[in-house]
């Protein structure tokens, strides 16, 4: 009997399979383990990873310290990955002359039109006015001196406050007008000038001031006016409230932001696409020059800085020139962020169009021997390495009971998504592409506005819910859970990620339902789509309905939903996808370093 | 038990040092077994590093020749205590608090204390607090 | 509103420019009031303490301090049976409360005869005594009945961010500046398990022996303890009357039990009380601070924990506020100390914002030297203290060395080189990041053992991913992983010497050495205990003296002149 | 946020005893023994016609409804608090002591558990204030507040430890076992 150790460097874990092997007789599997891998997957730092790896397996074993026969060792190459977000959009306001926000408690309702007054000098002016109200005032002072304005006959139409305190003033006003409140930079405002305050009741959003006809009315505008003022309108859609001030030069744009180019080259030309072009034209330009031979961005963008890192980190880790690192695959991803618009007087935020691209990088120079010899070094024994990646990967997956040839896998990770295929005649091909879990985390975090990754990783790995009282919480698919002990008091009210460790709260204001979407789009936007694209380039003739059965592997195959929307997806093509299930007891874990074993058995029987 | 124990005085102290022969891991190794060699091979574990009850005995000796009459009675209950398992010794002491415990299920706990682990005097600790706590109304409610 | 914002002008007189000064002093920040008897907010004067009384009978205590025993509340009863000497109380009480206050000035009474009397004494009657001690008088009596001869340190190493490269890189500074125990806490309790790794692991790394603790509830206190990640426990409270004891959700015999249950883990442990905790929460029963903490000193006493953490503590700002509150503190820790428990003296929690007040506060301690002078140093900025801030901090250690220097005074502290503070700071890091990795937490990079190397407060670090420290700290607990494992890693990654520090500590758990008054290490691994390092001070020329190789250590500054060639300075 | 720019003083009108609510929003203010009377102003002067008036302010500009009873048999806050939500048609209550100290509770909670706390009374100002009322509000009509951040200061300490001792003393000798809870209604009056 020979104790062998077959040993999986992957981008982020170091999984380690033991077993006694024997010729003639069945392999017998004693213990697996898993631990972070040390430094980048292919360089000389992952033997200490790798050490401790057989390490953990052999204690696991029951057999610590035993005299090892052989280390296994996978052909594995650099993956290097990146990550960049670009904004291309902003919406910037001049001269003042709109207040958009959503002030959480608008007072009073309806429409009023009139010209700006500070509050200090209301009294004596004919027409219509809108009262500005500035810092430190106190709500009962302004409502008793707005009243007494009006019964001096000054025709009080609107109120703009700087405070929280729309309600408590309109509640106290003698007349009804629409207030608006917590305008922090009210000081700001223009005065003298004509401008309109609309409030909509509760659960409707404004109607005039968010219509391009209605502005017209509102402010006399002649058609050409009203052309101008168009991005006001459109940019008030959908708030409660509003105020809109005229001035002479007053205007609000909603313009693109140049990002700098990408410039994709493929085997025969290169074609430069603008970054704000936005996704869909980047992967266009991508699928145009096909194959992919390198992508470079213009320096001094995020994209182009984060390009450059990838190519500079791999430099670093394999020692080749610079020249010789291409990138081979970017996937570009829209979403939307959260800014703060320029111009604005109330810390207005809109939600900006922005581009997320992931990219990455490999090398076929492995430096697996450097590792070798150091394993073999620490550990005395001999080590030995074998098996093309990811045909290893795809022999592992075959022990999944009901899976059958050809076979494809696919193993989302943190960086990318490697997909193999093993078809009919043993031939196996493997493919990266770029983009994975990291992404995914990015984009939540930034469309539900955290800027917390923490959070955003929580609620990318764990089902929602809503605390609903202390002792009940509708999950997110509306089934109900009681507690017998009441809940902690921090998750009260609030919409939860249900961990193995408790109801984590997540930062956010938005039901549960809209946080789920979030979640799931950016889950299909990356990992749905990855797999898709992944498959499509191992598949025969790269036509998914070619492959018989995938198999799901790795991490992502244990969330609790990407495998069935991957499953889903591949449906229609008529693919039977699951999760992996090594040797039948494994899961989707381990393949690799399973299959380097029954590969080096396989070898003892017929040399 | 040897017999020089019996009289220890302050210049045995430290123990580790001046009479290193008395003293035993719970698994019976030596204070110089102790080496980094036998941590390492794996040896000694973690239940090696455990004081024992005769030892616990030897300090609360050393203590009462100071002087220290009460120190060495903790002493007395702590030998007593080492083989009551982690979570039970916890418990106990949850149950100890003021309002936790009915009189019944004081004197419970110390007839285990008593039967189970021949703690006596952490026994005879725990019947003066039930006294004590029914004289000062500190007793949880028979249910 | 906050603390640092000057006192709103009330007076609609015109000040002169010489009150504006004084207005705008630190002092003035600080918040004074009058006294209240009556409700106990009196420092140790008061009128309505009991007078001094005991009654044996049958051989036992039937009265004390006024009270018989069907009417004690459970203090009285642990006192009465567990604290005082009944064959000698009658006769000690006895003796004229002046006579005691003499003895334990006068040199040529000794220690253990002093000690021996106050066995016999009940709570009143010691407060009759220290009452008639002015503050030198008090420090005298310090210096003549701490425990041990040797004085000690104790420093708070704490992180506002939970980083525990921070708390590791900050207590090896700490160990190599001198201090003898290592104290840490959480913002995030759930970081416990690395924060302290941390702390252990930097505590070895800056000297050999130093011992650690992590406040936390008792459980998880106990278990961090069992597993051999910390040495010792300190935040076990008790307090003076029943009421505020009950609140607090123990009683004397759930304490005792506790202090066993450490005990039987071979863990050294201290108890913790102070002045003006019962006043605080309202229910001082119309006693002075002091009074209750003298009946504190003895509920502990009688429990037979070896120590004390006292001296108001948590608490500083009531008897801080009161006339001659700072004077009743001295005297807690000389009835610490005369009741021969070790005396982890206070001077750890904020006390002012006048740099004076902070200074003569620390000197009844720092003088006569206790078993550890504070019981928390802020060994980082108190920004970063998560005990709420420190009497003195990381800012402070220059002008402590030089005090020391100016008084030819122990305060357990030295002035260490920047080059040596810079190497064990860096070893603590790369310490900890071999430990990290061997257990498989999430990884310290290079840039944060850089930071570590030259940092001051946790904002000089590179922010750890929280989510998945929580997660390593989980698995820590969930894995089992016990000091053992951390010398093993430390064994395994080229850090043998900090290895077989930790293991002499670890060892020592055998030998139950350090559950004996006053413990410590030396550095040399030899426990240090009021037995084998038992005070001797008998006058001048007697007990612990500045001398020698010590003395040469503190001579040392961060600038002094040299003698022999004036244009450099000694290094 | 606005501060008053007159002197307020308050005065309490009793209107009958403390029950219990009906109505699903609203916010029950619970005050301590000597909250309004004999005191009149908090461990750092923030005056208690202030403090009601914020708390209210808050309460209101959240579209709620706000409810003032006095209780007399405790000072503990948290049992004040505690009382409060009982009687809260929504079961949320916030409690105040006298020295300003607040929590708010709710009514399935362990008494000695809250929804946010707010213990260090020296560093509450109106702003403070107002938010804790607009919060409760909140938790009331079964939303999500973003809790109040919380301050923090070492120093205060030194400067208000006594003196918080000192009011909790005060305090407690108002508490009269033998007067039960009852409804108030905040009568505010500009003095100047």
């Amino acid at each position: 009997m020979r104790l062998v150790v077959g040993v999986d460097v992957g981008n982020s874990t170091t999984e380690a399979c033991a077993a006694e092997v024997d010729e003639g007789r069945e392999t017998e599997r004693l213990a697996a383990s898993l631990t972070p891998t040390t430094g980048v997957k292919g360089t000389p730092a992952n033997a200490a990873g790798v050490v401790t790896a057989v390490r953990r397996a052999l204690e696991a074993a029951g057999r610590p310290g035993a005299v090892v026969d052989t280390v296994l060792l996978n052909e594995a190459t650099p993956v290097i990955s990146g990550l960049a977000m670009e904004t291309i959009s902003e919406t910037i306001i001049t001269e003042s002359t709109m207040i958009g926000h959503n002030p959480e408690t608008p007072g009073g309702e309806g429409l009023g039109v009139g010209t700006t007054v500070a509050l200090d000098e209301l009294g004596g002016q004919d027409g219509p006015v809108v009262v500005v109200v500035g810092a430190g005032a106190d709500f009962d002072d302004v409502a008793h001196a707005l009243n007494r304005a009006v019964e001096r006959g000054v025709d009080v139409v609107a109120a703009v406050l700087h405070g929280d305190d729309a309600v408590l003033v309109a509640n106290r006003l003698d007349r009804r007008v629409p207030v608006v409140d917590e305008v922090a930079a009210v000081d700001r405002v223009p005065l003298g000038m004509l401008a309109a305050v609309e409030v909509a009741p509760p659960g409707r959003t404004i109607r005039t001031l968010a219509d391009s006809y209605g502005l017209a009315s509102t402010f006399s505008l002649d058609a050409e006016q009203t052309r101008q003022v168009s991005p006001v309108a459109r940019a008030l859609a959908g708030t409660r409230s509003a105020v809109v001030v005229r001035t002479p030069e007053g205007d609000v744009t909603d313009r693109r932001i140049p990002v700098g180019t990408l410039t994709v080259t493929g085997a025969t030309r290169s074609i430069d696409v603008g970054v704000d072009e936005g996704a869909d034209a980047i992967m266009a330009a991508i699928g145009r020059v096909a194959p992919l031979q390198d992508v470079a961005g213009e320096p001094g963008t995020h994209v182009g800085g984060m390009l450059a890192a990838v190519r500079d980190t791999m430099v670093d880790v394999t020692g080749q020139p610079a020249a010789e690192i291409r990138i081979r695959d970017v996937l570009a991803v829209d979403t939307m962020v959260p800014v703060t618009v320029q111009g604005g007087l109330a810390g207005e935020v809109s939600r900006e169009n922005a581009v997320a691209l992931a990219a990455m990088v490999r090398t076929s120079r492995s430096r697996m021997q450097a590792v070798a010899d150091e394993v073999a070094a620490a550990l005395g024994c001999d080590v030995r390495i074998g098996g093309v990646e990811g045909e290893v990967a795809v022999r592992g997956a075959l022990t999944t009971p009901g899976s059958a040839v050809p076979i494809a896998v696919v193993d989302m990770g943190g960086g990318s998504t490697d997909a193999a295929l093993l078809d009919r005649d043993g031939r196996t091909d493997a493919v990266h592409v770029a983009g994975a879990g990291e992404l995914v985390t990015k984009l939540i975090d930034s469309e539900l506005g955290l800027d917390d990754r923490e959070a955003a990783e929580s609620v990318k790995r764990h089902p929602l819910a809503k605390v609903e009282s202390f002792f009940h919480v509708r999950h997110e698919d509306g089934s109900v859970q009681f507690f017998a002990e009441a809940l902690p008091p921090h998750v009260f009210g609030r919409v939860v990620t249900v961990t193995p460790e408790g109801l984590v709260p997540v930062p956010v204001r938005r039901p549960v339902e809209a946080v789920r979407v979030v979640r799931r789009e950016a889950k299909r936007r990356v990992f749905v789509v990855n797999a898709l694209r992944a498959l499509a380039q191992v598949a025969p003739q790269g036509s998914l309905r070619l492959l018989g059965s995938v198999v799901l592997l790795g991490g992502s195959a244990l969330d609790f939903e990407i495998p069935a929307m991957v499953a889903d997806a591949l449906a229609p093509h008529g693919v039977v996808c699951g999760i992996g299930n090594v040797h039948g007891t494994e899961g989707p874990r381990n393949a690799v370093a399973a299959g380097l074993v029954d590969a080096h058995a396989a070898a003892l029987v017929a040399p | 038990m040897t017999s020089d124990v019996t009289d220890l005085t302050p210049a045995d102290y430290p123990l580790s040092i001046n009479r290193p022969e008395l003293l035993r891991t719970p698994t019976g190794k030596a204070l110089a077994d102790i080496t980094m060699a036998a941590v390492v091979s794996g040896e000694v574990t973690n239940e090696d590093l455990r004081v024992t009850p005769e030892t616990l005995v030897l300090q609360g000796r050393i203590a009462e020749s100071m002087g220290r009459r009460q120190l060495g009675e903790n002493c007395r209950r702590a030998a007593e205590m080492t083989a009551i398992p982690d979570a039970e010794v916890l418990a106990m002491y949850n149950a100890l608090r003021p309002n936790a415990s009915t009189a019944a299920q004081m004197e419970e706990i110390a007839a285990r204390l008593e039967g189970t682990y021949s703690a006596t005097t952490c026994a005879a600790l725990v019947r003066e607090a039930a006294q004590v706590y029914a004289a000062r109304n500190l007793l949880a409610e028979e249910s | 509103m906050t603390a640092v914002e000057p006192r709103p002008q009330t007076s609609e007189v015109r000040p002169s420019k010489r009150t504006e000064v004084l207005e705008n002093r630190p002092v003035n920040l600080d918040g004074f009031v009058e006294e209240w008897p009556e409700k106990g907010l009196v420092a140790m004067e008061s009128d309505f303490d009991p007078q001094p009384s005991v009654r044996v009978e049958d051989g036992r205590i039937v009265e004390l301090d006024g009270r018989t025993r069907d009417r004690f509340d459970f203090m009285d009863t642990f006192i009465a049976d567990h604290a005082i000497d009944v064959d000698t109380c009658e006769a000690a009480m006895a003796t004229p409360s002046v006579e005691i206050a003499r003895m334990l000035v006068d040199p040529r009474a000794s220690r253990a005869d002093v000690v021996a009397l106050g066995r016999g004494l009940t709570p009143a009657k010691i407060l009759d005594v220290v009452k008639l001690m002015n503050v030198v008088e008090i420090m005298m009596g310090i210096q003549k009945t701490r425990s041990r001869r040797t004085p000690a340190n104790q420093a708070h190493s704490t992180s506002a961010k939970d980083n525990p490269i921070q708390v590791a890189a900050d207590a090896a500074e700490g160990a190599v500046r001198g201090f003898a125990e290592l104290e840490t806490t959480l913002g995030v309790v759930r970081y416990a398990p690395l924060v302290a790794i941390g702390l252990q692991v930097g505590g070895q790394v800056g000297r050999g022996g130093v011992l650690t603790q992590c406040a936390l509830e008792e459980a998880t206190e106990l278990d961090l303890g069992m597993r051999g990640i910390t040495a010792y426990a300190e935040t076990i409270s008790i307090y003076g009357t029943e009421s505020v004891f009950v609140d607090g959700d123990d009683t004397p015999w759930s304490k005792a039990f506790l202090a066993s249950a450490y005990a039987s883990r071979g863990i050294k442990m201290r108890f913790t009380s102070g002045t003006g905790s019962e006043v605080q929460m309202g229910n001082a029963e119309g006693r002075s601070m002091l009074y209750l903490e003298i009946r504190c000193i003895l509920m502990a006493k009688g429990a037979g924990v070896q120590g004390l953490q006292n001296g108001s503590i948590s608490c500083i700002g009531v008897p801080g506020a009161v006339p001659g509150g700072i004077r009743a503190v001295a005297a807690e820790n000389l009835v610490a100390s005369w009741m021969d428990l070790e005396c982890a003296s206070g001077n750890d929690q904020s006390f002012s914002h006048s740099a004076m007040r902070r200074t003569s506060r620390l000197l009844p301690q720092m003088l006569p030297g206790t078993d550890f002078v504070c019981s928390g140093y802020s060994a980082v900025p108190n920004k970063d203290n998560m005990f709420a801030g420190s009497n003195l901090d990381t800012e402070d250690y220059d002008d402590w060395n030089t005090i020391q220097r100016d008084m030819q005074v122990d305060g357990g502290l030295r002035h260490v080189r920047e080059d040596v503070i810079l190497q064990v700071r860096n070893k603590a890091a790369r310490a900890l990041q071999a430990v990290f990795a061997e257990l498989d937490l999430p990884a310290i990079t290079d840039e944060e053992v850089e930071a570590a190397t030259y940092a001051d407060s946790s904002d000089d670090y590179p922010d750890r991913d929280v989510l998945a420290d929580l997660e390593g700290a989980r698995s820590v607990m969930e894995r089992g992983v016990t000091g053992l494992d951390l010398v093993k890693a430390l064994e395994r990654s080229g850090f043998g010497d900090v290895a077989e520090n930790y293991l002499q500590v670890l060892r020592q758990r055998v030998s139950g050495d350090l559950l004996q008054t006053a413990a410590i290490f030396t550095g040399d691994f030899v426990p240090l205990a009021a037995i084998n390092d038992a005070n001797d001070y008998a006058g001048p020329g007697t007990g612990y003296r500045l001398t020698g190789e010590r003395w040469e250590q503190l001579k040392k500054l961060r600038h002094v002149t040299s003698a022999e060639n004036p244009e450099e300075e000694v290094v | 946020m606005t501060t008053a720019t007159g002197t307020r003083t308050l005065s309490l009108r009793e209107t009958g005893p403390a029950e219990r609510g009906t109505r699903p929003e609203e916010v029950v203010i619970a005050l301590s023994p000597a909250f309004g009377d004999p005191f009149t102003k908090t461990i750092v002067d923030v005056p208690h016609a202030e403090v009601i008036r914020q708390l209210l302010a808050g309460v209101e500009e959240q579209g709620g409804v706000a409810r003032l009873i006095k209780v007399y048999r405790t000072a503990d806050l948290a049992a004040i608090a505690h009382f409060g939500a009982k009687l809260s048609g929504s079961g949320i209550a916030v409690g105040i002591l006298a020295r300003g100290t607040t929590v708010i509770h709710q009514r399935d909670l362990a008494r000695l558990s809250n929804l946010e706390l707010f213990p260090q009374a020296p560093l509450l100002d109106a702003e403070v204030f107002r938010m804790i009322g607009a919060n409760a509000a909140q938790y009331a009509q079964s939303r999500s507040p973003r809790p109040v951040p919380t301050r923090n200061d070492q120093m205060a300490r030194p400067r208000w430890q006594a003196k918080a001792a000192l009011l909790h003393l005060k305090e407690f000798e108002c508490i009269d076992h033998a007067r039960a809870a009852v409804e108030v209604e905040p009568v505010i009056t500009r003095v100047d």
